[in-house]
């Protein structure tokens, strides 16, 4: 039962493609992996499914309807939603009041439960700037996560923190994911973590798509081994 | 990982601490009460100045001042800076002046039609420069702003504007501005009051908004742009209306000085009164709502007292890097960081 | 006579040019508007007449350009590179301040009165060019300024320090990652900066009369001619300034009024429909 | 230049000082019926005008020095309160009220342009002092922006345009061109230029208008080369003026002209800016230096030793304002403002420039104007006098829009 898919997504910049057909379908209650080496497109393609990015030709759609020309507000009130690569917090504000006033704005019932997920209950009151930064990782998914939203698309939640931290990280996904039956997609560095975490994966190479399927099988295809996984896996 | 590169953001040094956010209505309600006890303190000035003339320094500068806080609006809940206030303030002034002398209308409504035709500007210049942020929005304010000064200095405007003549405001004696007359009006204390209650209840105005849930949107703009819009918030209607809300403070201000002044011309349309009043709301620190208004004050003491040979604009170019450089909050900024420091000693 | 006024057009739009080109390369790599740009082309002009009223025009283009670039200097090691990591927008106020300081001390120094500075003698006069008595001054600072135009491209194109100019402007943080002195590029491009804005203040010297406002007078139009050629872009900063000369003196030829309103208009539509200028790179 | 930066810096510091002593002394209001009479001179002190307003200042001072040494007026000495300004208005108006309510000053002098005279005009009533203007040419200020108690002691633009048009036959050229500034002042110029021109059998070939601060002059000259003009009338002032002369210089445009007439374009301080360039050229003059009456050469004189210098039309035209003043206070009897105000209506005084009246409609005083041509004396460039106008020929009827 997909929720959300994007077919035959192509963004060019000027002559260079960066993302050239590539096809993507999310389903609610699983966590959908996207890896590649550096260059591979995978900002992109995530930038091109949630709309900061307008594809240059393909379509995004949502429950069935074509949504590839809506705004990235119309979006979040339909209940898709996505986290940044760089931290993207509001810096100055408290971490209470950031999160409550994005949760006045998506109907979030349930606010205290995500902060208690997420650990957060014991910096509610700090200044987002000054709590360190895998917390701010950790804040920065909280706003992702607001409102029930059915699609979650997650720009390398892991960025920058260390191993410890990056477990946890990919285990609160997947556990939001589950209980709250959200389609989650993960753009990940950390390959290990994806395998780990993920339902499904798709190997994202120079803009195409080199391979997709369950993790095991990801892992097995000779195009992945020797295009990506070679010396890593 | 996170860098700390210099963005267009002014924020991050400029605007000291963060205001406080929503729904707590019983420091907003004693907001409001100590903002009604400083208003009715206040009328009291005209006992305690006495002299004429120092009293219409006091005006002046109350007056500039709601020019200044609607400057620092913007640059405290949104981080841009505007260099198209004056436009504002001028075309409000103009607004007064053209309704009494040109059309007959009473000096009351002339005021309301004025603030009426700033606002209205505003929201014209809004909807062109909003989107923009840093630098973009800077030039583009100070364009605009400088291109209605153009076209109100251009010779087929000269009937309405006076052109580089400027305009001098005329209307019948029996006509009164809230019950003053043409002489009263110029009468530093007499027309105390009605600038006084138009700045205190402005600032009052701005600084609940500031507090509102909608102020905690903007702050949540400025703070980061595009993850308010990936959290589902419009982001161009909010700057707009506080856009709007600026500058119809300003043009409140622009009112008032047509009316007291009795007198319009094309500088205060001009660049340099908008980078005046900027250059005062920075010396003052645009983090407290007062900070544009100590500014304000300041600036025109110094006018009064150190323009001795046009060496003003030496003054306060130094006391700008000054401040800008040793105390980017401006005075009311750092003494704020001394008081927080001050108090974390203690604790 | 339209061949004439084009010359005009291109005349304003030479010095435009050369004045623009400096404020865009400060402007590009350290990302701030410099608000004492209008200033330093003032001083320049200045400069220029006390130089050739003692020793001659040809000595005074040598000895501005040398002069500003010390300034240039100063204004990087006192307030470019100590406060680098300030918000660009406190930098260009800074800038700002600095502008109404120097502005009162050109008065302190060579009073207010209007000020006029001669044409070398064999440059007075007309010369005639394609059917046209032309003023041969005007004729002198077109070659100058498209000589220098090209001596300022081929400079960034083909040398190391050029093309380090040239990936700083692009990508300050990077340029330092890969190994650029992003510091010495950064002194020569303020220095450079500088200089051209002196350079344009001492070729402005004769063409137009001095006086204490004539550095605000530009100041806003060069910055138009900045940000509509594209943040960054040196290259985008001239053929604006060339064109914005041009068309200025045009519409000045239909109606004098309007012309006072093309630099606002210009930029207005500009930033509406290209929010990153001409040419500008792209800001994410 | 080490000098002057000496003396700048000097400067500063003396301003310095002084703004703290203003600071520290804070005297109040004058009594206005025995301690000296108090007049405030408000120049500008920056901006292109500073030069005028020093030299206005000066005027101002031989005035005083002489009538002190007099003994004064009834026995009262005359004290000048030196203050500044910027040309803006809202300063101007500023330091006017600080003048009145805390120095207390009854006069003021020494303003310059018109929109700080029509400003400190709407005013003067309710401060209760009287301005004597000696600088803003502005018809306005006799007209919509008159007050009782304010003197217009210049000449208006009408008045001067009215003297160069009644002698306009007096020069060659036949085909005229009008570069004028695009501002009141230069389209009124251009009206009544152009309808002298055509009673004078002269054809006018091109209008143009530049707006204030133009630098480059460059298409309003091509644009003039190309009209087959072999005369023009130029109305641009300061730096827009020196500009164009310059600009004019370098495209040759002199040689195709038999007149140029500026409209206070070339003026005694722009001499040496603008060079040898400017000969031949004409222009209106307000004040003849070397008019041959006994009060002007003494004048001439005491100013000279006072100042150094030659006095030219501000200087001048600030001393009879003085002249003016002093005539009126001894007429009252008394340095009221009220009084003196009433006394000065149609109050003839004799000059520096001649016998000169204050019409009590408006408050302009009627004088004579000419038209002089730019010529090298012994000295450097001077005005000859060529033609001298009448008062009755150049001044028009009270404007209806005054009413006191």
């Amino acid at each position: 039962m997909t929720i959300f898919e994007g077919r035959g997504l192509t963004v060019r910049y000027g002559a260079h493609v960066a993302l050239e057909g590539v096809d993507i379908a999310l389903e609610p209650g699983v966590v959908h992996g996207v890896i590649g080496p550096n260059g591979a497109g995978k900002s992109t393609f995530i930038d091109a499914l949630s709309g900061r990015k307008r594809p240059s030709a393909g379509t995004v759609t949502f429950e069935g309807a074509d949504i590839t020309r809506r705004s990235v507000r119309w979006r979040r009130g339909k209940g898709l939603s996505r986290s940044f690569q760089r931290t993207s917090v509001f810096g100055s504000m408290t971490v209470g009041d950031q999160l409550e006033m994005v949760a006045r704005r998506n109907d979030e019932q349930d606010l205290d439960e995500i902060v208690s997920t997420l650990g957060l209950d014991a910096i509610r009151h700090q200044v987002c700037s000054e709590i360190a930064y895998g917390t701010q990782r950790s804040v920065d998914l909280a706003i992702a996560l607001i409102g029930r939203p059915k699609v979650v698309l997650l720009d390398e939640p892991c960025a920058g923190l260390v191993h410890d931290e990056s477990v946890r990280m990919l285990q609160h996904v997947r556990d939001v994911c589950k209980d709250r039956d959200v389609a989650a997609l993960l753009v990940e560095h950390d390959v290990e973590g994806v395998f780990r975490t993920c339902d499904v994966i798709t190997v994202l190479d120079l803009g195409k798509v080199l391979a997709s399927g369950a993790p095991d099988e990801v892992r097995a295809d000779e195009n992945v081994i020797r295009a990506y996984l070679g010396s890593a896996a | 990982m996170t860098t700390t590169a210099p963005t267009d953001d002014v924020t991050e040094t400029m605007v000291a601490v963060p205001p406080a956010g929503p729904g707590r209505w019983k420091g907003t309600l004693v907001g409001l009460g100590i903002a009604l006890a400083v208003l009715l303190a206040g009328l009291a000035v005209p006992y305690v100045v006495t002299d004429t003339y120092r009293m219409s320094l006091v005006v002046d500068a109350t007056i500039l001042s709601l020019l200044a806080i609607g400057i620092g609006f913007l640059a405290r809940h949104l981080g841009i800076i505007s260099l198209g206030h004056g436009a504002f303030f001028g075309a409000a002034a103009y607004g007064v002046g053209i309704a009494t002398t040109n059309w007959g209308w009473s000096p009351t409504t002339a005021v309301g039609f004025g603030i009426l035709v700033g606002t209205g500007i505003a929201l014209v210049m809004g909807l062109l420069v909003v989107r923009a942020s840093g630098f973009g929005f800077l030039m583009l304010t100070l364009a605009l702003s400088q291109a209605l000064y153009a076209l109100s200095v251009q010779t087929s405007a000269r009937p309405l504007t006076g052109a580089h003549d400027g305009k001098l405001l005329s209307y019948d004696r029996d006509q009164t501005f809230l019950g003053l007359g043409q002489a009263d009006v110029m009468n530093p204390g007499l027309f105390w009051p009605m600038a006084w209650v138009a700045l205190t209840v402005c600032a009052t105005l701005l600084w609940v908004v500031g507090r509102s849930r909608f102020g905690t949107t903007l702050e949540g703009i400025r703070e980061n742009e595009e993850r308010m819009r990936f959290s589902g918030y419009g982001t161009f209607g909010p700057r707009l209306v506080a856009f709007v809300l600026s500058g119809a403070v300003a043009s409140v201000g622009g009112a008032l000085f047509a009316i007291n002044a009795g007198y319009v011309s094309p500088d205060i349309l001009g660049f340099s009164k908008a980078g005046d009043s900027l250059i005062a709301a920075l010396i003052g620190g645009f983090g407290l709502l007062v900070g544009p208004i100590v500014g304000t004050f300041l600036f025109v003491y110094a006018q009064a007292n150190f323009n001795f040979g046009g060496n003003l604009h030496l003054f306060t170019g130094m006391t700008l890097i000054l401040v800008l450089v040793f105390m980017p909050g401006g005075i009311t900024g750092t003494f704020q960081k001394l008081y927080h420091r001050m108090r974390k000693g203690r604790r | 006579m339209n061949a004439a006024q084009l010359l005009n057009g291109v005349a304003l739009g030479s010095l435009l040019m050369v004045l623009s080109s400096g404020l865009a390369m400060i402007y590009g790599l350290r990302g701030v508007a410099n608000f004492a740009h209008g200033a330093l082309y003032m001083a320049g002009a200045y400069i220029a007449y006390s130089v050739s009223d003692r020793a001659g025009f040809w000595l005074a283009l040598l000895v501005v350009p040398l002069a500003l670039a010390v300034l240039g200097v100063v204004l990087e090691l006192a307030f470019f590179r100590p406060l680098q990591h300030r918000s660009h927008i406190e930098l260009g106020l800074i800038t700002f301040g600095l502008a109404l300081m120097a502005e009162r001390l050109v008065v302190l120094i060579w009073g207010e009165s209007t000020l006029r500075v001669n044409p070398p003698e064999f440059l007075q006069g007309t010369t005639s060019f394609v059917g046209i008595e032309y003023p041969s001054y005007r004729l002198a600072i077109i070659v100058i300024a498209v000589l220098l135009a090209a001596a300022l491209i081929v400079w960034l194109r083909s040398t190391s320090i050029g093309l380090h100019i040239r990936a700083a402007s692009q990508d300050i943080e990077t340029a330092a990652i890969m190994g650029i002195n992003v510091d010495r590029v950064s002194l020569v491009v303020v220095a450079v900066g500088a200089a051209l804005a002196g350079l344009a203040g001492a070729l402005a010297a004769p063409y137009i009369a001095l006086d204490p406002g004539m550095g605000n007078a530009f100041l806003i139009t060069v910055l138009i001619v900045v940000v509509v050629g594209g943040i960054g872009s040196i290259a985008g900063a001239m053929i604006a300034g060339m064109g914005l000369g041009i068309i200025q003196t045009v519409t000045t030829v239909w109606s004098p009024s309007l012309a006072v309103v093309v630099p606002y208009a210009a930029l207005t539509i500009v930033l509406l429909w290209r929010p990153t200028g001409l040419a500008g790179k792209r800001v994410s | 230049m080490k000098r002057r930066l000496l003396a700048a810096a000097s400067a500063v510091t003396l301003a310095t000082t002084m703004a703290a002593c203003g600071a520290a002394s804070d005297s109040s209001g004058g009594d206005s019926e025995d301690g000296p009479i108090k007049i405030a001179l408000i120049p500008p002190t920056s901006g292109a005008l500073a030069q005028f307003g020093t030299d206005a200042v000066k005027g101002w001072e031989t005035a005083v020095r002489l009538i002190n040494a007099e003994g004064g007026i009834d026995g009262r000495k005359i004290e000048l309160i030196k203050k500044s300004s910027d040309a803006d208005p809202a300063t101007t108006l500023r330091v006017a009220k600080e003048a009145v309510t805390q120095d207390g000053a009854q006069f003021i002098g020494a303003v310059m342009t018109s929109p700080e005279h029509g400003a400190l005009n709407a005013q003067l009533e309710g401060l209760g002092a009287m301005s004597f203007n000696a600088m803003g040419k502005d018809d306005a200020l006799v007209g919509e922006q008159c007050s009782p108690y304010a003197v217009h002691v210049v000449q208006t633009t009408s008045m001067d345009v009215n003297a160069l048009a009644a002698s306009l036959t007096e020069l060659p050229g036949e085909k005229w061109a009008i570069q004028a500034v695009d501002y009141a002042t230069g389209h009124s110029a251009a009206e009544t230029f152009k309808a002298a021109a055509e009673k004078a059998g002269k054809q006018v070939v091109l209008e143009q208008f530049a707006p204030l601060n133009t630098t480059d002059f460059g298409s309003y000259i091509t644009k003039l080369k190309g009209s087959g003009a072999d005369a023009v009338f130029a109305v641009e002032f300061g730096a827009d003026g020196v500009a164009f002369v310059q600009q004019a210089e370098q495209f040759n445009l002199d040689a195709q002209l038999k007149t140029v007439l500026g409209l206070n374009m070339v003026s005694e301080p722009l001499f040496e800016t603008l060079g040898d360039s400017i000969e031949g050229y004409y222009n209106n003059v307000g004040y003849d230096a070397a008019g041959d009456n006994e009060l002007n050469k003494e004048f001439v004189e005491a100013y000279t030793e006072d100042h150094g210098s030659a006095p030219y039309y501000v200087p001048a035209d600030n001393y009879t304002a003085a002249q003016i003043l002093f005539a009126a206070i001894e007429k009252a009897g008394s340095s009221d403002p009220a009084e003196v105000s009433e006394a000065i209506k149609d109050l003839t005084v004799d000059t520096v420039v001649g016998e000169v009246t204050v019409r009590g409609a408006d408050g302009q005083v009627l004088r004579d104007s000419y038209l002089g041509e730019v010529v090298k004396g012994e000295d450097g460039l001077a005005f000859d006098i060529l033609t001298n106008t009448d008062a009755g020929v150049t001044t028009p009827e009270p404007d209806s829009a005054c009413k006191f």
